[in-house]
């Protein structure tokens, strides 16, 4: 038989103002099972608090209710004082009278009855209320980062340097994404690589970080604090413990002319090659689709000339499980295509623009890479067509971003920036040179950003014109570019050397892809989703997961190395502590009830349910039922709602305690 | 919940909301101190998607006049997709509840935010309103009566009755 | 022996006056190519560009009236003029679309719609349903050396979705035609450029600016030719060709054929069947030098 | 010009006339965030006052008063480029129907009257005829703008080619046509449409 403790609060005169609370306490004493009840000034109070201490032991309650305010306010606080009084804290529970009755109504007998019903409808509900034990998982405590650009960079590295094991995996054979390709950073002009290859080289060097380059994420299993990850190294075709990074085989290599990624395609590589020059680590890789030995079965010149004997046309492809407790997903972004529709992408391309067809209408990627030190025209501004120097260059903003037509609705947050960077280094390399902006609006909110902006236009002379290009066609060796400019109210016509087009930012390649393996959430873009957009800006919905950098949204630098941190600082939180702990508002299945249709499984959004075998002694199977592994499960509570017999139910809110209360009524 | 005034129909309605969403929203409308009618009575769950029809039904059946169901907006379920669950859900059960009889008028569903404690206010007062003009909600309760009838005899009258023997 | 092909004919109003010649030819065209066109019997005018200028509701009436007509006809509904074409897939869009609009025109035609027709322009009906393949097995006289321009104008792929006839900013499936016939095409500015279409009734100044740049841009190119698919484009160019060369004190003698001539002109059809006399610029000296007369 | 200047107030910013607009052109007004692109693009755009995102622009102000006003409507040669190329899916040349049409009803609102009267004629052609007659339509465009003399040097040379028809005959099912301009004449009265 339970014996139920109520302590009805006045909250000051909050709730007795409009809530008879002597006459609610006088009508829930009567109610069946409670044995004591009694009204306060101050529940919250360390007198309120010790006068339901007091009452526990002294007249041995064995359930709790506190009427007052919302429990989103103090559920925690009694449960606290219930738990320092030796019961159960999950035997405490809350009825609202304040947010949903004294506030809400003014006519004291109304509010008298109802707060009087709603104490009722506690008191049959806490009955029903089981002792629940609190949740622990031991947590490992490694963490994985995917991406090697500078937010899983710096993430890898704040994590490391606190002493924890991190690994991280990057898709390309070298770290460093596509900050290592910018040329300048905006707004100081530092070079990106002057601050970024040191970066690079501390994780290469750093004996807590494990790096696999040239490697994929195959599949993530487990949950927060203890994930296992299998990874795929691609074969090199290189051996990275023989190889000394001399180069020989990169000059040796007969194959000179491909295209290099890195560069945009405007730089050329060989088939065995590293990206550039600083790569980390400094270990090429063979892009077996060009090499003439995986081609024709001939050449093997590379093998010939490596003196540690590095290369191995042998490797396969190879599998490697690493246990971790905390994931950073720091995957970063992948530039629009302007000239073509991927496959099922609802995403369009610019016909009007020719890019593809007339050579030197380029992207803003390509640009930083002719503006380089280390790119392919050694840091002269040159046409791809000719070589010669544009001495009038266009610039189009929003190609791709703020185009609803094209797909994508939102600002891309950097262009406006990189574009006015692109003037200055520009006007810096091009003395007689003039650059056009062709922009809707400017968006320089950030430190020293607007003045940046002002400075590319009062001191770098670029001329800003408002308003967008119609089509751009080639006329000899220039570029027509038809536009207008709306200030004025007339259309505007250049013949430009070379056009630079300011893409949007996409998610990378495959992002969806990888969200569905890791089990999280991402938006109509690929972008993924955090949990909450102001308070849980680097969490994922899924606990142990979290986000740094441009795979959350479009980023410049410095937001991104903030956010890179802050992703470090969540998974350092976790770290902080052996065990986990969580409320075990959990479900549980009822085993034998349970036919194993998985109904639950389809509908469990962080994939908490499991397939358990159940067998007799002979080890023969009986069935297979689901399983909620209560670290994984986040207590929503769908699967009870669905499960067609009735087999699984989430501790605390379980059918019998709601059907009490509805009972109460 | 007895009538507060004679010969006038007080209804009882039931509010089925997430924690996170709609309960919040509610305790919203407590802190601005914003009025509506006392007929509402809230059961806290922690998803939209823990409601299990049933309960609604089970809510008729002990004389509630009127439900609400209510939680987050579409896409911004806490539980990432437990109010689509629910949505899904109901849009069936609705269908099986005017099969069985209950005028859909008297069941409602609405998204309300943490932010929304105008629009929890809003939602309350229609329904009470939309519901007292219908009247007591009698089907459920007729049934009952007949169930009783057959069986099962613990109606305060009939107790008072055997009380006085 | 494959199945022949059957289509529904709109020559639309210009086809029967001013652009006699491209419904010659291309009556004559189909007929060697084994075609069948069957002419809808008392169409109406698709009410172009005056009608849903100024009353969209007529505009869509008239070309819901016309898709009922050629409804008796089996065979999908081939279209010659680049603006009929427009305006019937146009009305095809917007009715499917809006609801409210579909309930107007049925009223105004007091019938159920008959909207499922395909309507066709006659370069998809040459480049998709007879094939690329099977018009250049058809050739008789290649058009080899001949530098046509192609003219696509506005209307035969504007706006995106509509038309669904070809990439709304890049098309090729003309230069794939004239190409499949044996002659070159040469990349040019202004393919899709504006040509003043009907201004040339009530404000030919604007005509002779706009077309005046296209003549410019294929010239510039080295075109031998235009070839266009729209007898608006082809009033413009040829009939005012002379004007403008007045008005700017240049010199094009650029003459514009309907692709339906020049398609013609290849699989051996005379000139007489071809209505190539009907043409303004003449076309007699460039055909003697490249050897197709 | 002078220009007048704008007052704006909520009974300048006519939202019916723009919801009237929305509704005929089945394309959203609001939606326009000013680029400049369709003026970018537009071949007429140097032929009016108004270039094209202008003309949204002041009817996003309920100024439709100095659209109708003025020429530019009547110079869209409804190329349908700015539609193609508006990366915000705002169907420009639709509006610009739109425009027109209510810019007919109001009757005499613009200045430009040789495009209207073409386009009145065309109409007429096919009210009377079923089908276009581009000869009858030359000669009445020129008799009613009082220009005779022009085009008269093209004249000679097409009838020479067969490019322009005297005589033309009436379609047998006229009484069709009748009645589709008739229905929607009714309709307009009893304001079924637009």
């Amino acid at each position: 038989m339970s014996r139920i403790g109520v302590f009805i609060c006045h909250c000051g005169e909050n709730i007795s103002r409009t809530v008879d609370v002597e006459r609610v306490a006088a009508e829930v004493g009567k109610m069946p099972g409670v044995s004591f009840s009694t009204d306060y000034k101050y529940m919250c109070s360390d007198p309120g608090q010790n006068l339901l201490k007091n009452a526990i032991q002294e007249q041995k309650l064995t359930h709790i209710v506190v009427a007052a305010c919302s429990p989103r306010m103090h559920e925690k606080t009694f449960r606290k004082a219930v738990e320092a009084a030796g019961l159960n804290p999950y035997l405490c529970e809350m009825a609202n009278i304040r947010e949903h009755c004294s506030w809400v109504h003014e006519n004291k007998e109304e509010a008298t009855v109802k707060a009087t019903e709603i104490v009722g409808m506690m008191v049959e509900r806490v009955k029903k209320n089981r002792v629940l034990p609190t949740i622990t998982v031991p947590v490992t405590k490694r963490s994985l980062v995917i991406g090697g650009g500078i937010a899983g960079i710096q993430a890898a590295l704040d994590i490391a340097d606190c002493g924890h094991e991190v690994v991280l995996v990057e898709r390309e054979p070298s770290i460093g994404g596509h900050m290592a390709q910018l040329s300048e950073t905006f707004p100081t002009l530092d070079c990106s690589q002057c601050i970024m290859t040191p970066k690079m080289v501390d994780v290469a060097n750093h004996p807590k970080i494990k790096l696999y380059t040239y490697s994929e994420i195959e599949l993530v299993e487990g949950y927060i604090g203890n994930f296992q990850v299998t990874i795929k190294k691609k074969a090199r075709s290189v051996d990275e413990d023989r190889c000394t990074g001399c180069g020989v085989c990169m000059t040796k290599c007969p194959q000179k002319k491909i295209p290099n990624k890195f560069d945009q395609n405007i730089g050329m590589r060989t088939a065995i090659y590293v990206p550039f020059p600083q790569a980390v680590p400094n270990t090429p890789v063979i892009d077996r689709d060009n090499c003439t030995w995986y081609k024709t079965g001939k050449c093997g010149v590379c093998q010939k000339v490596c003196g540690p004997g590095a290369v191995d046309f042998e490797q396969q492809d190879q599998l490697v499980v690493e246990p971790v407790g905390a994931i950073v997903v720091a995957t970063g972004f992948d530039l629009y295509t302007i000239d073509e529709k991927p496959k099922g992408s609802p995403i369009k391309g610019y016909g009007e623009f020719g890019h593809g067809k007339i050579p030197d209408v380029i992207d803003g990627m390509t640009f930083e890479r002719l503006a380089s030190a280390s790119g392919p025209t050694g840091g002269k501004i040159l046409r791809p067509s000719d070589g010669k120097e544009p001495k009038q260059i266009v610039f189009i903003q929003c190609i791709g971003s703020r185009a609803r037509e094209k797909g994508i609705s939102y600002c891309s947050k950097v262009c406006c920036m990189y574009t006015a960077k692109h003037t200055m280094l520009y006007h810096h390399k091009v003395h007689d040179g003039q650059a056009y902006v062709f922009f809707m609006d400017a968006r320089t909110p950030g430190k020293s950003y607007d003045e940046f902006w002002r400075r590319s236009i009062e001191e770098e002379e670029a001329v800003y014109i408002r308003g967008m290009v119609s089509r751009l066609y080639q006329k000899g060796d220039k570029i027509v570019v038809m536009g207008s400019d709306i200030a004025v109210g007339v259309q505007v016509e250049i013949e430009a050397d070379m056009v630079v087009l300011a893409t949007a930012i996409q998610p990378q390649k495959g992002a969806e892809l990888l969200a569905q393996k890791l089990g999280i959430s991402y938006d109509k873009y690929n972008f993924y989703s955090e949990a909450h957009a102001k308070l849980r800006p680097v969490e994922c919905a899924t606990a142990g997961i979290y986000l740094a950098g441009a795979c959350q949204g479009p980023k410049d630098i410095p937001e991104t190395v903030s956010q890179a941190s802050a992703a470090a600082a969540k998974v350092m939180t976790l770290f902080s502590k052996d065990q986990l702990e969580r409320e075990p508002i959990v479900a549980r299945v009822k085993e034998s009830g349970c036919v194993g249709c998985f109904a639950c499984k389809k509908v469990c959004a962080y994939g908490a349910v499991e397939e358990k075998e159940i067998r007799d002694r002979q080890g023969n199977l009986i069935k297979t039922v689901a399983f909620v592994n209560p670290g994984v499960c986040a207590g929503c509570g769908t699967c009870q709602a669905t499960c067609p017999s009735k087999s699984v139910e989430l501790d605390g809110y379980t059918d019998e305690q709601v059907i009490a209360m509805i009972e109460a009524l | 919940m007895q009538p507060t005034k004679q010969n006038t129909f007080e209804p009882k309605i039931i509010a089925f909301v997430c924690t996170w969403c709609t309960y919040a929203g509610a305790d919203l409308a407590g802190t601005s101190r914003m009025q509506y009618p006392s007929n509402v009575r809230v059961l806290k769950f922690p998803c939209t998607g823990r409601i299990d029809p049933v309960f609604i039904l089970k809510a008729f059946q002990q004389g509630a006049d009127g439900v609400l169901v209510s939680g987050c907006h579409p896409g911004d379920c806490h539980y990432i997709a437990g109010n689509f669950h629910a949505r899904r859900r109901f849009a069936v059960f609705r269908k099986l509840l005017e099969f069985v009889g209950v005028d859909l008028n008297r069941l409602q569903f609405s998204w309300v935010s943490a932010a929304e404690g105008g629009k929890w206010v809003e939602v309350v007062t229609d329904l009470t309103e939309k519901v007292r003009s219908m009247g007591p909600m009698t089907e459920f309760k007729e049934l009952a009566m007949e169930e009783q009838w057959s069986g099962a005899i613990n109606t305060p009258e009939l107790q008072e009755a055997y009380n006085s023997i | 022996m494959e199945k022949p092909l059957n289509y529904s004919y709109y020559p639309g109003c210009s086809l029967h006056a001013s652009a006699g010649e491209y419904d010659l030819s291309t009556r004559e065209l189909f007929k060697a190519l084994n075609i069948q066109l069957t002419e809808i019997p008392d169409w109406f005018c698709c009410g172009a560009t005056p009608a849903h200028n100024v009353d969209e509701l007529l505009s869509l009436s008239l070309c819901a009236k016309n898709l009922e007509l050629a409804d008796q006809i089996e065979g999908d509904v081939a279209v010659a003029c680049a603006a009929c074409f427009s305006r019937l897939k146009t009305a095809q869009h917007v009715l499917g679309e809006s609801a409210v609009k579909r309930k107007q025109v049925e009223k105004a035609l007091d019938a159920p719609l008959k909207l499922d027709g395909n309507v066709k322009h006659l370069l998809e009906i040459l480049a998709k349903d007879f094939g690329l393949e099977r018009l250049a097995a058809a050739v008789n006289k290649p058009l080899t050396g001949l530098k046509v321009a192609c003219y696509y104008g506005c209307l035969l792929t504007r706006p995106t979705d509509v038309p669904n006839l070809d990439c709304v900013e890049a098309p090729t499936i003309m230069e794939k035609v004239i190409e499949a016939v044996g002659a070159t095409t040469v990349p040019w500015t202004h393919r899709m450029e504006c040509c003043g279409a009907n201004f040339t009734l009530s404000r030919p100044g604007v005509v002779i600016q706009l077309t005046g740049a296209v003549l410019d841009s294929a010239k510039a190119a080295g075109a031998d030719c235009i070839m266009v698919g729209c007898p608006l484009c082809h009033g413009n160019l040829d009939i005012r060709q002379k004007e403008i060369e007045g008005v700017y004190n240049v010199q094009y003698g650029l003459p514009v054929f309907y692709l339906t001539q020049l398609v013609g002109l290849s699989v051996g059809l005379g000139s007489d069947k071809l209505g190539m006399d009907a043409m303004i610029v003449n076309p007699t000296p460039l055909l003697r030098e490249k050897n197709l007369l | 010009m002078k220009k007048k200047k704008m007052i704006i107030s909520q009974e300048t910013m006519d939202v019916d006339f723009v919801r009237k607009v929305e509704a005929l052109s089945g394309t959203s007004v609001r939606r326009c965030f000013q680029c400049g692109k369709c003026s970018a693009g537009c071949p007429m755009a140097t032929f009016m006052e108004h270039p094209p995102n202008r003309v949204v622009r002041l009817l996003q102000l309920g100024q439709w008063q100095r659209i109708l006003a003025g020429r530019s409507i009547w110079y869209c040669a409804s190329c349908e480029t700015c539609s193609t190329r508006c990366p915000n899916k705002v169907h420009l040349a639709s509006i610009m129907d739109a425009l027109r049409k209510l810019s007919w009803d109001a009757e005499g609102a613009s200045k430009e009257s040789y495009v209207q009267l073409a386009n009145k004629l065309f109409l007429q052609n096919i009210r009377t005829y079923g089908r276009q007659y581009e000869m009858r339509l030359a000669a009445v465009f020129n008799v009613k703008s009082g220009q005779f003399l022009k085009d008269l040097m093209l004249g000679p040379k097409l009838l020479a080619k067969g490019k322009l028809k005297m005589f033309h005959s009436k379609n047998k099912n006229m009484s069709e046509i009748e009645k589709i301009f008739s229905r929607i004449e009714a309709m307009r009265k009893n304001g079924e449409a637009l």
